[in-house]
């Protein structure tokens, strides 16, 4: 009869890898556009301009460090709130403005609420609400892809609440038997919603987790662009030498609500935001770079406007784009229109071309 | 009598069951300090305690799993699923267990659960956050499956959902949480399971719908009053059981049936009640039954209004029949 | 031609597809070394390795959840689960995430994964070994849903499903699994999805049926063949989506209908035909529809004999729509 | 960022009880009443008398104990493989045996398959198929106990495999979070079916899973008597005295077949049996009394020739009892009967009575 205990926490092995520091800089001016997207998005909404949205604002370091320390043929699963990696992979802010606006140009026609896109060619996998589901399947990926003999890992990206979802359980499991090459990105933001960290779990991390699943589980700072980095960097090396799976936990803040529909107020301090708010990562980053000079003050300000001019442009375009085709309901259901499909896409043809259809 | 709008009659009704029975506690995600996301249990953590009113981490296999062990002590647990797009990782929980206890104990574990859910679209919610599941519910037997669509039937067919002896999935409109209001009884009102109303009379056609769809209904019968055929709308109000017998008299009554409902058509909830009519009421019918129901694709975000079943389709359906028979 | 039972043919479509294609893998519980329960994938570990059959841990959500992920990537995933009645642990990751995949997308991320499940009673497996749960996937836009009644079908509709692109639910009958047998073409053969089949020609009256039912659905209809009226068979093959129009032109021809299947009647698959009647086919109507299914109970154990549907009660319902006009 | 490691085994407190030389001849006496049940049953399975059987050979010291350490009022949430802690409850063998023949002595009402029976006048609640389940239920009951302040732990049980069920991770993280009095009894007989132990999870121990949900996991020698009854009393006076859960990992061995539709010699090695075999917990018990004196050579073909009448009685009477009446079918289905239920019911009773009836 042995009872088993956490260890206590260890210093990590020494980092596979540090970032050039040109590549921070890079990282920084894109942690800086997912700021200045992230601020312009909530205005969006408020004016009615979009219908909904989820911002980072907290957890840029975090996303943007674990995008840069994978590569580009690696295959991203993300939550609803990862427009960090969204940006690391390159993906043009027209593209993310076109799905928040849900018009022709958005290459998801207008399925999904704003946050929850994906596209293909940047093995960006598309979103969905119902928390966790995506866990599961980047170990499918992961396992399919060693089976191709590609080498790349999967990666997926879910919040501290999501680690009592059915899939975190389920593909962490199958990712330990398996040896999987996946490393689960759990940023731990403090809050599901209205309910804290220490609410939704009683274990001391959520990085010791993986333990019940024999693979290692890492805590990082995930305010601390280079830490998270580092962690992800090490993660992936291990996976790709066939040594399976990592738990990372990134500790960082949700700085706003849980999206445009929440009301943080209502349970939370404000002597606690504010205190989180003293370690905003993309003031901490831009600390570090101006201490080591890589950064002047003017550079920055630069950076800002480079950053709120894009922005802008990506939202004028976007409301320059007509609504998507009201025909395309019908598709995507099936890889073809079932019969009962066509009839029923024929009928909303004649509603809206002045008769009153009945529905199917 | 309150005016109240139908997500302040939820919170009532559940406010006048646990004041009454020290039994009823509720829990789920986000539902005490926060008041739930559409605020349906707003200010009963507080008047009630944490014990009773418990914010749960996130996951429904726990909620309803826990709530059934509740249950089986000799509480009256009401759990709260967010949104009922996410019931789904407690279908296992809610199919198996809950609907299945009473019977596969020989009747010793009677398992009364009444599990709230907001359901359908309307709000912009895209295919996660705008599903009507309750054909999948309806189907399984052991289970009652209740949807009002007025403030006071929300309070009293929840009240008597609480009081009930069986498993009741009781799943509430969002999309009229509070574009709809109305005088709602005070106390410990109830209005019994397995009765159907006729939200409308009428003697030409009967259209039959439930939840936030009576509204178009009564408003394309209304806008027929002057001119055209006499329209019966009937509120299903509890789908399972079914109330047979009023919705049978009904179209018995008027040889016409219009059936409206959200979800997808094919083997929707509406099926039932077509196929109803094709067994028992073949005769009278003079017309083909028509269903006007969201179509058979996932629910759509940038285009839910042309998904969601409206007063002028359903008003369509209605010439359509009457044309037809 | 090979004579083959219903099981045997499940398995060589599977060893059919795995040699033809190297992107089909199976997974699931028990499917390896044991061959699965029922033996469905006997043998098949040892000729295509363990990685391409892999024995899973005892999770459904993981099982569909991993699939998943593998079909994104490329892969024609077959996982089994191992009874129907089990497969709701995966019922999120099936309704939310694999029926919706390319349409939440855009068509960018089909998600083409075949599950396989035995359904159905006849084996004595009391509440969770034998239930039918048809209809939950068929309501679920995006899915498709295919049941087999013959050795033959069984092979050619898994082998069209794991090379069709869209996500297939394929119920197995586990009580014909042995019980019925007959000849099966040899390498790929296909039978069309989508496509229902006449498995006996009538003209007086159509039964509708699929899986195990189909059986005593052709043996009522046979016992009719000297003296009575003239009984049409049909079998779905494919339940979503429906050959309405092989379905129609049977009760439009015979004028009169019986429903078969083993699920409880109320919202099951068969209100969705009797429905499409009265919408459809109603002036062609010369009697009810009947439908002929299990009770709006849970599956019993002791009990099972008088559960399900056979033939005396389909040859009941034969002649009670024939009297009824 | 720290990596987590699992602590190295330790060795338990000091136990908190000790059980009555006298309870442990009775636990004995009960162990040997549940082997030649089980003996009896596999042959009735085998006849064709009884439909089915799953078998709990060498689980029974792990059972007995573990039903010997609670109280009658703690509530028991089985699964299917649980006849040690069913008689431990002081069911009598005439109702598990009328379960199994689902007659009309069958207080289920021949609703379930032999084996997934429950007592609900002993706290023994009706076992269902899917794995896991009942876990979360436990945790609900003792949540409710609590409320009512009823001084009772809860109980589930389940083997290895379901530990990667939904359900043991929902449940155990929910009695984390609030301390529920329960003990999470997981026996590790090696085998899922067919799926070893060690392809069913990559955690070093079962037990250790408890760490992810932050309360103690304790592994126990299964096939000990004495050492399972100090870990029940141990875990069930933490639970008592408001210190919460604990997960007991009771490593055992499924000598027989996963059930009687089961044939272990497709996977698994003969030698390996054998080796289990050795380590019978019944005759290790055996051992145990005659060593101390507790038992003689007498006494013990007395306490077997007991068994065996008992066992003999209780199948010759519920092999005279009629079957169970065919209209219950439609009974518990709902607390009152529907109208649709009283119809299809009316109509089997004129199919019974004669005329053949169309089903609903
Ligand atoms: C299965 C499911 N249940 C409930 C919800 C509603 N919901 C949306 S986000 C959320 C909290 C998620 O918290 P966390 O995983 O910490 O991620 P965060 O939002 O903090 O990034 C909840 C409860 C959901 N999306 N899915
Ligand atoms: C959800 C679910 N999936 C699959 C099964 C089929 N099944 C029955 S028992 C079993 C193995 C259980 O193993 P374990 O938990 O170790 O318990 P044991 O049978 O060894 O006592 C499986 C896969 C099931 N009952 N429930
Ligand atoms: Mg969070
Ligand atoms: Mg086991």
């Amino acid at each position: 009869m042995a009872e088993a205990r956490p260890a206590p926490t260890e210093t990590p092995t020494a980092p596979t890898d540090e970032p050039p520091l040109s590549d921070v800089l890079s990282a920084y001016r894109m942690m800086v556009v997912a700021r200045v997207m992230d601020e312009r998005c909530l205005t969006l909404q408020r004016q009615g301009r979009i219908g909904f949205y989820v911002p980072l604002q907290g957890q840029e370091a975090a996303q943007v460090a674990c995008g840069w320390a994978l590569n580009d043929e690696d295959w991203i699963f993300p939550a609803y709130r990862e427009m960090g990696i969204a940006l690391a992979r390159g993906i043009p802010l027209a593209l993310l403005m076109n799905q928040f606006f849900g018009n022709s140009g958005d290459e998801l026609k207008g399925r999904q609420m704003p946050n929850h896109y994906g596209f293909r060619r940047f093995r960006f996998v598309t979103a969905s609400s119902p928390v966790g589901t995506q866990i599961s399947h980047a170990v499918g990926a992961a396992m399919a892809a060693r089976m191709r003999k590609d080498p790349i890992v999967t990666v997926s990206f879910f919040g501290d609440g999501t680690t009592s979802s059915n899939d975190f359980h389920a593909g962490l499991n199958f990712a330990g038997v398996f040896q999987a090459p996946t490393i689960f990105f759990c940023q731990n933001n403090q809050w599901a919603i209205s309910l804290p960290r220490e609410k939704q779990t009683r274990s001391a991390t959520l990085a010791e987790k993986a333990l019940a699943y024999g693979f290692p589980g890492v805590v990082v700072d995930g305010m601390d662009f280079r830490a998270v980095y580092r962690a992800v960097a090490e993660a992936r090396a291990r996976a790709i030498a066939g040594d399976g799976p990592t738990l990372i936990e990134a500790q960082v803040y949700r700085l706003g609500p849980h999206s445009t529909s929440d009301d943080p107020r209502r349970y939370r301090s404000d002597a606690e935001l504010a205190e989180w708010k003293e370690k905003d990562p993309v003031a901490r980053l831009k600390h570090e770079l101006r201490a080591s000079e890589a950064l002047t003050e003017e550079n920055d300000q630069a950076i800002w406007e480079a950053a709120k001019q894009e922005v802008a442009r990506a939202v004028e375009a976007a409301e320059k784009l007509p609504a998507v085709d009201p025909l395309t309901l019908f598709d995507d259901v099936y890889a073809t229109r079932t019969p009962a499909l066509e009839r029923q896409r024929e009928e909303l043809a004649r509603e809206l071309a002045g008769a009153a259809g009945t529905s199917p | 009598m309150t005016e109240l709008t139908l997500v302040q009659a939820v919170n009532r009704g559940l406010q006048q069951a646990m004041h009454d029975d020290g039994d009823v506690i509720l829990l789920g995600e986000d539902i005490g300090l926060n008041g739930g996301v559409f605020r349906a249990t707003d200010g009963l953590q507080k008047e009630f305690g944490a014990e009773r009113v418990i914010d749960t981490p996130l996951s429904e296999t726990g909620i309803v799993g826990t709530a059934i062990g509740m249950a089986l002590y000799g509480l009256k647990p009401v759990p709260e699923i967010q949104f009922q797009d996410f019931i789904y990782p407690a279908f296992d929980q809610i199919v198996s267990e809950l609907a299945k206890f009473r019977y596969r104990s020989g009747g010793q574990y009677p398992c009364h659960v009444v599990i709230r859910a907001p359901y359908g679209g309307g709000v912009k919610g895209g295919l996660y956050h705008s599903q009507s599941a309750e054909a999948y519910f309806a189907h399984t037997a052991g289970l009652k499956v209740v949807i009002p669509s007025t403030p006071a039937d929300a309070k009293g067919l929840l009240l008597s959902s609480i009081h009930d002896e069986d498993p009741v999935l009781f799943f509430e409109p969002k999309r009229i949480y509070r574009a709809v209001s109305g005088e709602v009884p005070e106390g410990d009102y109830r209005v019994p399971l397995g009765e159907a109303r006729i939200a409308r009379e009428g003697s030409d056609l009967s259209v039959f719908a439930y939840g936030a769809m009576v509204h178009p209904a009564l408003q394309a019968a209304e806008s027929l009053a002057e001119s055209g055929p006499s329209v019966e709308v009937v509120d299903l109000r509890t789908l399972a059981p079914l109330d047979e017998k009023t919705v049978l008299a009904s179209v018995e009554k008027t040889g016409r049936a219009v059936i409206v409902h959200e979800a997808p058509r094919f083997c929707g909830y509406g099926a039932e009640l077509g196929s109803l009519f094709a067994e028992k009421a073949l005769f009278s019918l003079k017309a083909p039954v028509v269903r006007v129901t969201g179509f058979d694709t996932p629910f759509p975000y940038a285009l839910e209004h042309l998904y969601l079943p409206n007063a002028p389709r359903i008003l369509h359906a209605i010439r359509e029949t009457m044309a037809a028979g």
